[in-house]
């Protein structure tokens, strides 16, 4: 047991640092950490400088443009990034879709979508949940019925994060209505979302912000090409898919960033002649985060340790991480709200000549942008129900 | 000891439910935010028709002259349909000022129009560095002629922008924080030097950043002592964190009932999620923190009406941390039952979530109270 | 809505308190304030006490000893008694079985055994979990078998609350097995203790202490006369009493007067050259809890409002007064623990030479053997399924 | 980075379970806590000849020289059986002093004794009225002759009836509460002067109260620099704190262990109670607190070693707030699940919700935890 640093990985970080701090340009940094929406191109355009660097996908294979880093390595970079004010890199492509298409594609697939894919030559996204089947996704009823060499597909997705930016889509959807399990007859399709009978709308969530959509298909003719997998075959992938979606929700490297925004806010409130830093109350909620996170980190790396000696996909074990992980989101982002007081209630400038706090009033945002951490990517209620059965055997 | 409503409290509180459930309901409502006032004229035209600008002020000005608990009526009902008038600011507030502090010739000329709905009023005393701490006023009003010269900047108006009449607290005396030398001023909004500009508030109600410069105004709008200012301030905003109290009531009602029904019409996995014991269990610990918050909202707005100072804080205290825990739980509870619809614009849970949000947050978070309530004997 | 005492209110305070004041005996007291144990004679001699004051059975119809009080009377008098430190009035006989037969009994077992449980006389405890039942009350094998005018029962009860005083004990039975709906074919039996193939074992309880018993029936003979209502609608019976036994387990006024102890204890422990009262974690941790019985003492009232007016026996608001009272209580005792601090450690003298502290040593004891609180009668998940069932419709 | 136990580590946790699991099973501890001694000494022998009193100390004294995950190995495995012998008391206490600040004739006379089981040993440190400030010594070592004479009274010693030679603080300089003039001596169990009398603490373990009345020791006694106690202390006791931490994570691994096989196995309304949600999502919480625990002791045994005292005194006190938090949590829900039964004598689970809840009493509750920690930066 050894969880220091070796002198390897002393220098892998300080290489990763070096070249993010040359790398990563100054307005993209600023936005990211004062929580302003970054756009189709700022998220493309650090994708690809990755890309160019080849970090956009280390844990591919080597072949397709993996870095054959050790877990420890990668764990690194992706503090480092996230430590730095990195963009997310959108995982719908390259933590999602590519290790779809790296266990299930035909060859031809990989060909023509992993290069994209890791080039960041589309933005993809996710069609996954619908109208009224929330967690139980198994309950969905967009249609593909097969027509000569398309399907066409007649439904509606909800939940599509940044949709609005999406080139392509990878979308659960039911090739074969009449089975009597709701699991099977689920086929998984890739599609090009120029198609003619697409619609995308947009939700806007409670703080205002456009990040999901509704998706809408209507006779949306799709090359059989591009279905993964064999058909009715769709809930295999969609299970394997599971673990990766839930990999990155645990965002222990983000939360650690910005548990220090919440001292660093905290130590410049003052209240009863001190910080509020230096009262207990509030400094007692953020030690117990604190600890909290410092013991996820070590459960994390556990558990990738774990995941690396049995190589195999990630399992009941990412619910956990997602569990407490989202949990210690939304503890930090309601501090942080709490830390602004009165100035929690100020949201959106009514006159143009007001002197507007838009970062204090970000904060309250975040705290209700992330109330969908528990919701998202599986409830926190079906997370625990996984570990239930899986892990525990109930 | 006696727990019901009187007579007349059942049918204030049936005449504005009436009146909320038609022209109040979720589309109305959104329809007012997004206007350029931000609120409905006609909807307060018919609070005041109805008598509800009216009921905590005395008879000789036209009021009710009700309690609190007839107040809290009020404030349940509002609660509910997340009405966002500046019923608080004006009534609750502004109105407050004159009622409690002001002359016979203050009384006479503002209060019988602000119940008939002609004068809105705002209190402008917030800081920016103050948090909670009321005795924070660095707004300076200095002796000039027959009156006084304000200047200073005022943050987190409520309502300071619709306001007609602002209630400003300013220093004619002492350092920045003492308890001693505030002075309340009454500040028309169209007075020379003072400028407001507003922001939306998360819950969509309005604040206003208001600055004074060189505002003068004569000896006559000065409301009580010149340098007792901070008394006064702290019993009407006590009285206010009982009213949002009692709204938070109101509010935390909505939320359990429309979770509930959630629960029970919303079908996963072939059966309604109302089904799932492990939500059964949540169901029933929301309902919990609703019966607690209504009765400590209760026992505050009987205690305020009993003229103990100590014993008042003391109350206002405890219904402030146990209302900031009860919105805070029911809130994020009832947004995560409902999943990924709770956090849309499009439901009025969202909307719920985000008031009873900003009132765990007003006039002192649940820290802020435990610290007065450890202090309070 | 007013929520003061009236003149009269006040006066009947003070008359219930100067009584109390003048007739508890200082020993029975000190006992009580300090957590030891309450011999079957000072139960019974305070129960006397009350009974020939008569004020022992306030809600009883005035015909049988009913004093008449309004809800509001009846608080107070409650109220003081736990604010002075009166021991309980055994509830087994007056709170539970008494409003069985009042409802139920026949006028000769009222006429036999009211009387005698109004005096005192003999101490009734309860016969109703089975080992393997738990909550799961329906599920009783204790079998009682007609044979002539009398039953013969036998099987086993667990938990028997003070079983090693009891004189009588109330028992459901199973007296028909072939029923197909576990609630019906169970009756309700009022046992003579004294009678032949009655063993009572002890269960010692983690804080070491002897309250809970196991009650073994071997061939035991119970007069057909103790029937209560008819035979196999012992389940009727049963649900009746439900809420009359939780009626008293919130124990809101003995919290208050815990609370009172807490902050006593706090004010006196030394730390970090303060006082733990001064101390804002532990402070905090005390207001929380004295604001939530401050709230559930008005929610109380209004249930209790409700229930006069409506005139009917608890429903499921109770449950919710037993989950919130009983956290109360959990939560007071666990604080007072930790005032010990390195003291909550030992337990039992073991060299009769010690300086044993052992008011001290009886806080981790309180602690430990009120996790029972949220266990017995209902445990609150069993109250918790009653509230989502008969309150919300779930 | 590595996360795996070593081979040597594997075996040694092997060993000590393959012991305890025939030979410190519930029915053979509930003999040894109700014998006279309330330990055994035969369990003592076979720890001995196991090698696990010589984890923690060198080769030159017959130890083994293991790190501090070495011992998280052996308190794992004696948190799960509940074992009471005072092997914290003397490896991880009193034996700690001597490998620490003793010089090398306390070492050659002491630890080899120690490491084959003839010697037993304690800390007699805590005072009334101390709290958990280690600075608070009031115990008197006067210099007399050659020598030293120390007066006062010792409270909750750790197994102090059990040990052949306690560790004592006493003062030889300043105040009540000073940081320096605190000095560690050794003072055999049999020393005129010196009265124990003992407790059997809540968990089982025995606790005594040692009283000095006219001690006399020689030059010899003193362990370290005379009047610099302080920091050693400190730095047994946060060593001994991540001891209770890993020992912890041993016992709520049990009550996980117990109370899963409980919702298996118990049948209530004609199903297994583990079919009930919302006793599955609990479970599921109780699992994380396990991993969680087991992260943090994790993370504190590696550190602790590291030699930062800074970084030492931080790492401790997360490691103990959390470990705190997690033995209440799953003591309290262990105990609650088994329902009834869960409070009794009988079952393992009562047992070990009392050692859980000492442990998160013991060198500190969560709230001086806290405090310490954030006063660490």
């Amino acid at each position: 047991m050894d969880l220091n640093y070796s002198p390897g990985e002393v220098a892998f970080r300080d290489e990763v640092r070096t070249w993010i701090r040359e790398s990563l340009p100054e307005d993209i940094r600023d936005k990211v950490l004062n929580y302003r929406e970054l756009t189709k191109e700022d998220l493309l355009g650090w994708h690809r400088r990755l890309a160019t660097k080849g970090w956009v996908a280390p844990f591919w294979p080597v072949e397709w443009g993996g870095t054959n880093w050790t877990v420890v390595q990668r764990y690194i970079f992706e503090e480092e990034c996230e430590t730095a004010g990195c963009p997310p890199i959108v995982a719908f492509g390259v933590r999602m879709c590519a290790p779809v298409l790296l266990r299930f594609g035909t060859p031809e697939q990989k060909q023509r979508f992993l290069p994209r894919i890791y080039d960041g030559d589309d933005f993809w996204v996710q069609g996954y949940s619908e109208p009224g089947a929330g967690s139980d996704l198994a309950s969905l009823k967009t249609r593909a019925v097969r027509d000569g060499d398309h399907y066409v597909v007649t439904g509606q997705k909800i939940w599509t994060t940044l949709g609005h930016y999406g080139d392509w889509i990878f979308c659960l959807v039911r090739t074969d209505a009449t089975r009597e399990k709701r699991q099977e007859g689920i086929s998984f399709l890739l599609i090009d979302m120029k198609s003619p009978g697409i619609t995308v709308r947009p939700i806007v969530l409670m703080d205002q912000g456009h990040e999901v959509n509704e998706v809408f298909f209507d006779d949306v003719r799709v090359p059989a090409a591009n279905l993964v997998h064999e058909e009715g075959k769709g809930w295999t992938v969609a299970k394997y898919l599971l673990g990766y979606e839930r990999m990155g929700t645990g965002r222990i490297a983000l939360s650690k960033r910005e548990l220090v925004r919440v001292k660093t806010l905290a130590a410049r409130t003052r209240v009863n002649g001190g910080t509020l830093l230096d009262d207990p109350r509030f400094r007692d909620r953020i030690t117990r985060v604190e600890v909290e996170l410092m013991a996820l980190e070590i459960t994390n790396l556990r558990f990738l340790d774990q995941l690396r000696r049995g190589d195999r996909p990630p399992g009941a074990e990412v619910s956990m991480l997602k569990i407490r992980g989202t949990e210690i989101q939304q503890a930090i982002t309601e501090m942080m709200m709490q830390t602004a007081g009165p100035f929690a209630h100020p949201y959106r400038a009514v006159d143009a000549t007001a002197a507007f706090d838009t970062f204090t009033a970000s904060l309250t945002g975040r705290y209700m942008n992330l109330r969908k951490a528990t919701i998202y990517a599986g409830s926190n209620e079906i997370q625990r129900n996984i570990i239930a059965k899986a892990t525990l055997g109930l | 000891m006696d727990f019901e409503y009187s007579e007349e409290q059942r049918l204030l509180s049936e005449t504005i439910r009436r009146f909320l459930a038609t022209g109040y309901n979720f589309d109305a409502r959104a329809k007012i935010v997004a206007s350029p006032a931000g609120h409905s004229d006609d909807v307060w035209a018919a609070l005041a028709e109805m008598g509800v600008l009216s009921v905590p002020f005395g008879s000789e000005h036209g009021g009710f002259g009700g309690t609190t608990i007839d107040m809290m009526v009020v404030m349940e009902a509002l609660g509910e349909a997340l009405v966002v008038e500046p019923y608080l600011a004006t009534v609750g507030l502004g109105g407050q000022f004159i009622a409690r502090a002001g002359t016979k010739a203050q009384q006479d000329a503002i209060l019988p129009g602000l119940i008939q709905g002609k004068t809105k009023m705002a209190f402008a005393h917030t800081e920016r560095g103050a948090r909670y701490d009321l005795a924070h006023v660095t707004t300076r009003a200095r002796a000039a002629g027959d009156g006084f010269t304000l200047d200073g900047e005022k943050c987190v108006v409520l309502h300071g922008g619709a306001a007609d009449l602002l209630v400003v607290s300013a220093r004619t005396d002492g350092g920045d924080t003492d308890a001693r030398g505030i002075t309340l001023f009454l500040v028309p909004r169209n007075a020379r030097g003072l400028t407001v500009t507003q922001a939306r508030g998360v819950d969509a109600h309005r604040v206003a950043e208001v600055r004074l410069s060189g505002v003068t105004v004569g000896r006559d709008a000065v409301i009580g002592a010149e340098g007792q200012g901070l008394p006064v301030i702290e019993g009407v905003v006590d009285y206010a964190t009982v009213l949002v109290c009692a709204e938070a009531v109101g509010a935390i009602k909505y939320a359990h009932d429309a979770t509930l029904d959630y629960l029970k019409t919303r079908r996963q996995f072939g059966v309604p999620i109302g089904t799932f014991q492990a939500l059964q269990h949540r169901m029933v610990d929301i309902l919990i923190s609703y019966e607690q918050a209504r009765s400590i909202a209760t026992l505050a707005c009987v205690k305020i009406d009993s003229g103990d100072d100590v014993e008042r804080r003391r109350i206002v205290s405890a219904a402030k941390i146990k209302i900031a825990d009860a919105a805070r739980h029911v809130s994020q509870e009832a947004v995560q039952l409902h999943g990924g619809m709770g956090m849309t614009e499009e439901l009025k849970i969202s909307h719920t979530f985000r008031r009873l949000t900003m009132i765990a947050q007003m006039f002192g978070d649940a820290d802020h109270h435990l610290a007065r309530f450890a202090a309070s004997k």
